[in-house]
């Protein structure tokens, strides 16, 4: 599938909840996009463009947290980011783990360095650092 | 006494932890069996249980999580024991000193016997620092 | 009495079985440093890990079943000191006779340091070594078959001789068993129950240190772990000569050479081959192995 | 027969690192597995934020040694993209020519370990001999044995001298016998395939799911290489190919590494042959406000290193995601029905590293909550017999 295809197609099943675009460089782009389309999004990129869902990475931006779900499409060798902005103190969204598994862990990660709860993610017991690590203390947030 | 002593000193079977370390010096302790630089002339094996073993090498940062699990490896350790803290994270943590997750330096929670500084130590530098571990033996006694 | 005490404690049981044992303890570990390209520990090397396991402190876990845990070392090495002094009378000394039926006395104490490793992983508690355990059962059912089964070879062969020193003899005058087809075949069948028997790679799941960390001995320590290493050092001993006696003339001091070959055999064996798991194991001795032994004993009533 | 949990570690001569599966097995048979990170963990993402950008370099190369250069590289590629920079020729040639030599002492590793646990000793030693030669060209080249300090943002931090050049092609191109000599060994040893041909298979669709990368991916056929997909430093002057294997078992992915040796040795020498002179660093003086994102193919797959800067003098947040985060979750799926002697051999074949998945994740895999029941199992040992069968009848 062709560069262009892709963000086209991205565009039109977004429609008004895209909120930014950015054509970094050949190989990198960056969408923003409100976090009630993510799971459609990445629904498309993973079993239409063939993306392969590389990881993700949490931000936090004092006043909010940013996520970044990166996927790689690796027969053109194309990165993509999907931004999505979550005001504090809501820090929720949806879980991808209905999409593909490999979303299990860094969920877990995110919510145990961020504190960010994934939706529909069965979240076993609250198990940070150790065992006894306090709760309610997220290593990576700035507040 | 003195073959007691030599027995000791000639035959170390030593048992690897790691503790949060980069990996560096764990693989170069597995170097050290290997066949340049062959440990085993001076009778160093690496064992598997802990019961087995008469030295403990300790590498890494020493983390939170890990601090409750060496202390109970070091209880069940059949004594007399040493314990050897190999690369400059578990001599004084290193580069990641300021790392919230391993505030502990080793040598405050196990009875550190030598120390092996570098990053990683060399495998030479290991063996060195056996041999001066088993100096220090024989002028004890 | 004071003969057999002699016998049994000094010459040639334990004392003699034990320096022989660690001698080819060491010629194992260098022979295989320098298939490595290492260069391997000095000669004491074997001598110094017992001694230095004799002044370790000895641990009882707080699960196991101490009596147990604490004598099944003693039950597997009293037995192979006994086998050690019966397989080196009739070898050695000309006046012995042994007495009807010894074979089958080896036979049985021959599986007693295997039971004694399973007594003593059970009686630890810990689960690996219950695993150990298991996995040591499974091996010694898969092994036991065909090793009785070929040791019937040179019994038929020999027309029914049940002692060491009778069989000797008869190979003496007749030839040994392996130079023939079938005495060959079994002999072979031997080598590979011996390799599982010493519990040395292919075989050696019961205690692979990767896979469940030393299995069988995780709990172990101090002279209790020693105990089990001298054991293994004189079997290494013992059953290569109890297949020297069997098939290949017996042994003088003089024919050192066989044991030297058999005991290279081992070790090559050993470096050659990755450990396999237990139910190929299994499959090998009651498949393959059973089927060769079989094969031996149908040969050897041929009179092949 | 009643149910058993084995405990593998944390402290365990499976792994040179600490990690803790819990394998729930029936008889011989594991029927669940555990896996608790968190013993290696050091929180490197937090501290990255305390450092500047020139000690993140140096502190990313500790984050696990075996990788010791694809953090790095991976780092400074993402500095190079958050600036739009491209470094100097000559230093582009300097890091590709140090992360190959970085994957032939890797690989070596791994198949030396493999045969550790294999219970090969013999294997064990030899792949660590042919390795020394390679860590000697290291610590000629850049002075330590491991952490080799070579990346900088925007270039190469240290030259390497051409006098050296014939020697570096002369030791690796006497390797070449040696893997020969040793791939036939490792290759045709019967008890070697019996051991580890359909054991632990791992699917295409597994590989997706999971999103497995490197030579874990392309041993189950799956054709990706950050190295040939998205091109950076040398690697697009330099011909080579990517090598996938289709079995996806523990011997498929012996033989992709295996292979990968080769490849990694002829592009060494390319290297050294084509590298042009010149200045090796771009000078760098200060990093705007912006994102970058940098990718590498460690030996063990792909790095993703996400670096964010707010103008100031280090990372305003650095993620980093190594490749044994993707492929150590695959466990669950590629262990399960198989033995526990097999159940090691599994567990080390994706080469983990959990030194690079720790760095800062923390991760309970609890399942007790889904665990299997009989049908699934059931299901899960015929779907494996099914492939099984159907490769032997190809």
């Amino acid at each position: 599938m062709k560069r262009e295809t892709i963000i086209q197609n991205i565009k039109i099943r977004s429609g008004k909840d895209l909120l930014d675009f950015q054509d970094k460089s050949k190989n990198r782009i960056y969408f923003t996009v409100n976090k009630t389309i993510l799971p459609q999004i990445a629904k498309y990129l993973f079993n239409d463009a063939n993306a392969r869902f590389s990881t993700a990475s949490g931000v936090d931006t004092r006043k909010a947290v940013e996520i970044l779900y990166h996927f790689a499409v690796d027969d053109i060798g194309l990165f993509i980011s999907l931004r999505v902005i979550l005001e504090k103190p809501n820090l929720e969204i949806d879980s991808l783990l209905g999409l593909f598994k490999c979303a299990e862990w860094i969920e877990m990660e995110m919510h145990e360095m961020l504190g960010v709860n994934f939706k529909g993610h069965e979240d076993p017991k609250h198990l940070l650092l150790k065992d006894d690590w306090p709760k309610g203390n997220y290593p990576l947030r700035r507040d | 006494m003195s073959l007691r002593l030599k027995a000791l000193t000639k035959s170390i079977w030593v048992y690897h932890m790691s503790t949060g370390s980069c990996n560096n010096c764990d693989i170069e302790i597995i170097d050290m069996l290997t066949p340049r630089f062959d440990a085993e002339r001076f009778g160093i094996t690496l064992v598997g249980s802990v019961r087995h073993a008469d030295a403990i090498l300790v590498t890494g940062s020493l983390n939170l999580k890990a601090v409750p699990r060496i202390k109970q490896v070091y209880e069940q350790a059949a004594k007399p024991c040493v314990i050897i803290a190999i690369g400059t994270c578990s001599c004084g943590q290193g580069i990641f000193k300021n790392g919230p997750n391993c505030p502990n330096p080793v040598d405050s929670i196990l009875p550190v016997d030598i120390y092996i500084p570098g990053c990683p130590p060399k495998p030479e530098a290991m063996i060195a620092g056996i041999v001066k571990l088993i100096e220090k033996l024989n002028g004890k006694k | 009495m004071t003969q057999l005490l002699f016998n049994f404690l000094i010459f040639p049981g334990f004392l003699f079985t034990v320096v022989f044992g660690l001698a080819a303890c060491w010629i194992d570990r260098k022979v295989t440093a320098r298939i490595q390209w290492r260069v391997g520990p000095p000669w004491y090397q074997p001598l110094m890990d017992i001694v230095k396991l004799s002044i370790k402190e000895i641990t009882i876990p707080k699960t196991a079943s101490k009596e147990l845990f604490f004598f099944s070392p003693m039950i597997g090495l009293s037995a192979v000191t006994l086998v050690s002094m019966l397989v080196w009378l009739p070898n050695i000394d000309p006046v012995s006779k042994g007495f009807s039926g010894d074979i089958i006395v080896v036979m049985y104490l021959l599986t007693l340091p295997a039971i004694a490793v399973m007594l003593g992983a059970s009686a630890s508690g810990n689960p690996l070594a219950s695993l150990g355990a298991s996995r040591e059962i499974k091996m010694v059912m898969a092994y036991e078959l065909p090793f009785i089964i070929s040791l019937t070879v040179p019994i038929i062969k020999s027309h029914g001789l049940l002692r060491l020193s009778d069989i000797i003899n008869y190979q003496a005058a007749n030839g040994s068993f392996a130079a023939s087809l079938s005495g060959m075949i079994a002999f072979i069948v031997m080598i590979f129950c011996m390799q599982a028997k010493l519990g040395l790679v292919p075989f050696d799941a019961s205690e692979a240190e990767t896979e469940i960390m030393g299995g069988a001995f995780i709990e172990y320590s101090g002279m209790l772990l020693g105990i089990f290493k001298l054991t293994k050092a004189m079997l290494m001993v013992v059953l290569p000569l109890f297949l020297i006696t069997l098939f290949w003339q017996g042994f003088n001091f003089l024919s050192i050479w066989k044991y030297v070959i058999l005991l290279v055999i081992i070790v090559l064996i050993r470096n050659t081959n990755p450990r396999v798991r237990i139910d190929q194991a299994m499959r090998f001795f009651w498949g393959k192995m059973t089927l060769l032994a079989v094969l031996a004993v149908l040969l050897a009533i041929k009179g092949m | 027969m009643a149910r058993k949990i084995i405990p593998i570690g944390p402290y365990h001569p499976l792994q040179e690192e600490p990690e803790f599966f819990r394998l729930h097995v029936d008889g011989e048979t594991v029927v669940d597995i555990d896996i608790e990170l968190g013993y290696n963990h050091r929180l490197v993402e937090k501290i990255s934020e305390s450092k500047n950008f020139d000690q993140v370099a140096f502190m990313v190369e500790r984050i696990c040694g075996i990788c010791s250069t694809s953090h790095p590289f991976a780092y400074v590629n993402a500095i190079d993209d958050l600036l739009g920079v491209k470094p100097p020729e000559r230093a582009l040639y300097i890091r590709t020519a140090i992360a190959e030599l970085e994957r032939i002492h890797s690989h070596l590793l791994w198949l030396g370990l493999a045969g550790h646990f294999l219970g090969y000793n013999t294997v064990w030693m030899w792949a660590w001999r042919y390795r020394e030669p390679v860590l000697d060209i290291f610590e000629r080249v850049t002075g330590n044995r491991q952490n080799y300090g070579m990346m900088k943002p925007g270039g190469a931090r240290r030259d390497m001298l051409e006098e050296d050049f014939p020697w570096i092609k002369k030791t690796l191109k006497d390797l070449i016998p040696k893997l020969d000599m040793f791939k036939g060994a490792i290759m045709d040893d019967p008890v070697i395939r019996m051991r580890t041909e359909g054991v632990g298979v791992l699917t295409k669709e597994d590989a997706r799911d999971y999103g497995l990368v490197g030579p874990t991916a392309r041993a189950s056929g799956v054709n990706i290489d950050i190295r040939r997909d998205d091109p950076y430093a040398a690697y697009d002057k330099v011909e080579w190919q990517v090598c996938t294997h289709e079995g996806g078992d523990v011997f498929s992915k012996a033989v992709v590494r295996i292979l990968e040796l080769y490849q990694s040795i002829n592009i060494v020498i390319q290297c050294l042959d084509k590298m042009p002179k010149g200045p090796i660093d771009s000078g760098i003086k200060d990093i705007p406000p912006g994102e970058g994102i940098g990718r590498h193919e460690a030996p063990r797959g792909e790095v993703v290193h996400y670096i964010m800067a707010d103008g100031g003098n280090s990372p305003a947040r650095h993620k980093i995601r190594a490749p044994s985060f993707m492929n150590v979750a695959s466990n669950k799926k590629a262990v399960i029905g198989e033995t526990i002697s097999d159940a090691t051999i599994i567990l080390a074949a994706v080469d983990p590293c959990y030194c690079c998945t720790e760095r800062m994740a923390v991760v309970d895999y609890k399942t007790g909550k889904k665990m299997m029941d009989g049908q699934d199992l059931i299901k899960l040992s015929q779907e494996k017999t099914e492939k099984i069968k159907n490769k032997l009848g190809r």
